[in-house]
């Protein structure tokens, strides 16, 4: 087994599915000779050609229908936006169509593309570079939102995703794109849409986060135990929509404390679903109120003030030992 | 090299074979088999009855919102008819008679714009997309096709429809610049029928035609009489052949009218008067084309009393069977059907949920 | 005083405040010469000319960004999009420069603009013409985000939301435009932007609704009381972002119970954001798990099976009855 | 009237006036002031030092991502050079010199890429708006800039930049089609500078030239060579004449190249061979303007010098000044500071909440 960052587990999740399956196609800005503007696609045109790794005008609209018309006759685009900001300039080709054309046509045709985006913050990044509005798509019916933490599970859900027979929105943490290494075995992984998954055992707190805050949320776990012996149980979401909170609740009941962790802005942010489902499903098991640590309700600062708008292990640290002190 | 002209290779052309009258350029007359001139005007036909039957059927609220086709019969058949079954079609939502020569069911017709997503649903044999209303949107689909077609290496083609208010959108902009960078096999149809709702194509754009919009594209663009069903015809054929030869895409502007009222939801007395109708009404796509083939001895006067007739009784046909299958149909459960491929447990509970609330509601109507 | 239908109120508030302040401008398909395809802007362009009164080519981005400059000149233009689900169009604009203008240009600039678009079910409409996305826009920072219930509210709001200093999204509930009438006053009359207001006192349950949604609330707060003597007090939000919870808030930890309904689909829908402070601000007065009704998580259905989508007031009834007896 | 050829009035144009040895063709060179002509050169020179400088902050980790534009001198001071002040500009993200000429700030500049949002500010008699990154959108901003002047009858007009790739993107589009429709004051200059990170203007459009767009929405284009900055000057002149006296928008294409990076972040080294840059380098706009400047007898050589030596010193003023500020600011609670005219009763608790865990941060990052 290798170890790989993110961003190569990602370009041999496309390689390996574009190997086995002809209808795999890439298209995007900047996605073939280049390699993308991050290298997710890197030396993918050297193989495949530039009829399957495709440089597109710039235009994001024109992607996103392009892939849907592609999708519809029976390939399986996957197309990158290249930073999640711009993926508002394809909005309405999501929404009023890869969404619905299932529904649409009664079933006959289907969208299976995957929207690829880095989204997040935390790279010293230019304006617009830094958002996660995961909740767009989320709270739209008809896509799958889906949203890795690490090399290893980026490719197993590519995978999952390329395969998935309907649209699959997959932003990517650019935070984690080169953060780590893990070892990701050569031969196939998937990993099911739709499943969080525990990532650390705990009696005591239930936290709940993706993306990014993975690493963040560990790191809280480690200190709270070792400075506070806090057991924390530590669910990674991995698909936010739709969104399946059986685990979830599952612990909550256990440990009757929860804390839900995200960089998107609070109010009306993925956490106040979880919220929501967590009042719907365990609200007798609470013994506290669910809090949460996100970002704020503004617009993304620039690079310089944005450790103060990020979550971190410290403001979880603290959120976590309210919660138990309330 | 100071101040120079540029040169251009683009090619702007106008194309009208039938008059107003129905004489015919006999320069530029295409070759149609006879059954073949004689199945398109049936069609053309069936396209004004059925609208008229719509209308009606709109106006004793047995169906929702329409939009009536009138006056553009010639523009969106002449168009399609030159398509083969395994070309792709990308309509706006006027397109009602190229679906149904395309073969769309009436039922699923009439079920549509009946509230019912059943009538959404595309026949087997049918490479159409289902109507798009989001102005434009659908050109890129069409794009995306033509580029798996290229792709795929088939001989095939795709051919969208669009308004011309829906060139005002930027994703036409953007399919037509696709469909240039990667010589797509596709055929942009524009019915320009010169409104759109009440803005008339003066407020639309300043461009002089819609043609000529294909040159910001690299690509040819022509204007054609719209009314005039030979001249879309061969237009058409001229463009799907460049495609199929992999000469890339062509924008076809069809220069026609909307006789009636952008939907059943409008009122044209708002924003435009009755003489600029009255003008369209003389150069009536169907009337011309009836004279044609009268002059050409290809149809019989009979023959029309007889294709009216049989069209009353297959329309009559397709709206009791659309009846009858909105009675059986209506179990709200359906709603769910085509979400996604597999329906999460999520929405399995709330299918459940809704389908509970829905039998309780019902019951605690009945019991007031 | 007039008995009013929305459309004229609204129709109302636009021609009040174009009289006041020649920097209120309308633009937006079909809006001048055909008054809107609702009529809301009828007769508006005899008044003030077509240079006030603007008939736009057909896209919304271009309608929006358009506004966008005028707002930053001095301006102050009300935009309509024919339908909320044609917003999508211009969402990057809205996203990208509407919300940011103020924060970018520290001050400088700022964006007086108002987007009205009508939108809900419930209407017999055609496809694509009945969603409820304003999740998309309250959680969008920078943005106000505001929604009436009635003729008189609707004109009072409208004529904030014109002199309001940032942008605003109206949202009309279509079902409302023509449904009753109300008084409205010739004199000028205006609301607060952000603040919910009681419409019903009541000391059993707390219910928190909006838009076309407050028919509902106080027709099933009706029947609550007649048939089972429940006092329901009702909230009406107006205002979604920035949502100020405090009055709600203080009304649960009264009642112990609340309701919140809306059109749109559940799963990280506005009530989850309801919800989640609730959960914040209240979870040691709840006596039971706060209720949602809403639309359900998929694409909105043609109009045949609507009924079956939308909340009605015997679904508020039943979860109002729910929630005491849990 | 069949198949005939569709006349145009478009009239498409190439302006050069400055050859790439600095001859000038002396029918077409515009009469400036000699004080302007040197201010002219002298911004140019600006330009390029400070992109070096910028370039060189980077490197050393002082400034984040940034965007360089040396070999674009002529392209956007050209243009920007022949508005008033009390014009609008509507820039992209690459035209900081043209920045600079209207009044923006060294330090403004620098804090921006330095991650501090208060560079973003824009100074108080400089009518334009900040730089745009979603690529093209500012167009849109531009035409109602421009649409408002008309409203209110001032003689001005508006400016606006983009690229050879925001022309794929609808809102440039849409941007023409209204800026024609309404006959708005507005002038678009497109830096087409040959690339849009990767992609060749090959990949971006099948259009022989960025100037024919302007075709489809009935307004005269015209191509100019962007590396000559009498030819963008007078291009620009005139184009803002006819918007001024009412005659409506002109789209401006400037044939330049982006002689180095896209952003920092980018390596031109994966999409294109350094020939190119070669030959590139040999039509500098600097080196031709300085040419003709010295060969008309206005600039000296040891003038050339002396500037050099000005501008070293303004800009290490300008990076000093622009440190300084960056100890001086920095308390995150400004990030609240222009969200809204006023904040409401949440987001003034957020502030409190996000100062408070921001010093508690601070604390525990101190004590370890
Ligand atoms: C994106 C979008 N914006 C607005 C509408 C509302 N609308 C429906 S049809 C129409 C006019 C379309 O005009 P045109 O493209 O000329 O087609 P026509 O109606 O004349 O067939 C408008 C504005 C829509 N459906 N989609
Ligand atoms: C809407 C949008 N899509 C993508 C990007 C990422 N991006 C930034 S600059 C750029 C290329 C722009 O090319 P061009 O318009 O030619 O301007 P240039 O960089 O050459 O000055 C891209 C793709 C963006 N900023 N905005
Ligand atoms: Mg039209
Ligand atoms: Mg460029």
């Amino acid at each position: 087994m290798a170890k790989l960052t993110m961003v190569q587990a990602l370009n041999l999740a496309l390689r390996q599915e574009m190997e086995k399956d002809d209808r795999v196609m890439l298209l995007g800005e900047d996605v073939g000779v280049d390699g993308g503007v991050f290298r997710v696609t890197d030396g993918l045109i050297d193989i495949f050609g530039a009829e399957r790794v495709i440089d597109t005008p710039l235009a994001e609209s024109g992607i996103v229908g392009a892939a849907i018309g592609m999708a519809v006759y029976g390939l399986r685009p996957v197309c990158e936006i290249q930073f999640s900001g711009f993926t508002y300039f394809n909005f309405h080709q999501l929404e009023s169509h890869a969404a619905r054309l299932r529904h649409r046509s009664q079933g006959k045709y289907h969208v299976p593309m995957v929207l690829r985006a880095p989204y997040g913050g935390g790279v010293r990044a230019l304006e617009h570079h830094s958002e996660s509005r995961e909740v767009y798509y989320a709270h739209t019916p008809g896509l799958k939102m889906v949203i890795p933490s690490g090399p290893r599970n980026s490719r197993a859900l590519m995978v999952s995703a390329i395969r998935d027979p309907d649209p699959v929105i997959f932003f990517e943490p650019k935070a984690l794109y080169r953060a780590f290494r893990e070892e990701v075995p050569e031969e196939e992984e998937t990993l099911p849409l739709g499943v969080p998954v525990k990532v650390r055992e705990g009696g005591d707190v239930t936290l709940v986060a993706y993306g990014a805050m993975i690493p963040l949320s560990l790191d809280a776990a480690e200190v709270l135990k070792a400075k506070h012996g806090i057991e924390v149980e530590v669910f990674d979401l991995l698909t936010l929509s739709p969104l399946d909170d059986t685990l979830i609740t599952e612990s909550v009941r256990k440990t009757g404390h929860a804390v839900v962790v995200h960089e998107a802005h609070r109010s009306f942010g993925p956490g106040a679903e979880i919220m929501a489902r967590l009042m719907e499903e365990a609200f007798f098991y609470l013994e506290a109120p669910v809090k949460r640590v996100t970002g704020y309700d503004i617009v993304y600062p620039l690079f310089a003030r944005e450790k103060a708008y990020m979550p971190n292990a410290m403001r979880i640290v603290r959120a976590v030992r309210e919660t138990l002190a309330s | 090299m100071p101040k120079k002209p540029l040169l251009f290779t683009h090619q702007l052309e106008y194309l009208s074979i039938l008059d107003e009258n129905g004489n015919v350029d006999q320069t530029l007359e295409p070759e149609l088999p006879e059954d073949f001139l004689l199945k398109l005007y049936r069609y053309m036909l069936f396209g004004r009855r059925f609208d008229e039957r719509m209308l009606n059927l709109q106006r004793q609220g047995r169906i929702g919102t329409f939009p009536p086709l009138t006056g553009q019969e010639a523009s969106q058949l002449g168009a399609a008819a030159a398509l083969k079954p395994s070309d792709w079609m990308a309509p706006a939502f006027r397109e009602g008679l190229a679906e149904i020569w395309r073969g769309k069911s009436m039922e699923n017709t009439i079920l549509y714009y009946a509230g019912y997503d059943e009538g959404g649903a595309v026949e087997e044999d049918r490479n159409d997309l289902p109507l798009a209303i989001p102005v434009s949107s659908q050109t890129l689909h069409a794009v995306g096709i033509a580029m798996a077609m290229k792709y795929r290496q088939t001989p095939d083609v795709a051919m969208t429809f669009f308004g011309d208010g829906a060139t005002s959108e930027g994703d036409f902009h953007e399919a037509l610049n696709f469909a240039g960078v990667f010589q797509a096999p596709v055929i942009f149809v524009c019915q320009n029928n010169q409104w759109a709702i009440s803005t008339p194509l003066s407020k639309q754009t300043r461009s002089e035609t819609i043609a000529q919009k294909a040159i910001g594209y690299g690509f040819p663009g022509v204007q054609v009489d719209g009314n005039d069903i030979l001249a879309v015809y061969s237009a058409s054929a001229q463009a799907i052949e460049r495609a199929r030869s992999g000469e890339g895409p062509t924008l076809i502007e069809c220069l026609t009218y909307r006789m009636g009222l952008h939907t059943t939801a409008d009122d044209p007395t708002k924003y435009r008067n009755n003489e600029d109708v009255k003008v369209w009404e003389s150069r009536d796509p169907i009337r011309r084309f009836q004279t044609y083939l009268l002059n050409k001895g290809v149809l019989a006067e009979e023959k029309t009393q007889q294709y009216e007739e049989e069209i009353k009784a297959e329309i009559q046909g397709g709206v009791e069977r659309s009846e009858k299958l909105m009675n059986e149909l209506g179990a709200p459960e359906d709603m769910f059907a085509h979400q996604y491929a597999e329906l999460s447990p999520h929405l399995l509970r709330q299918r459940e949920e809704m389908l509970e609330q829905w039998r309780l509601d019902q019951k605690e109507e009945k019991n007031g």
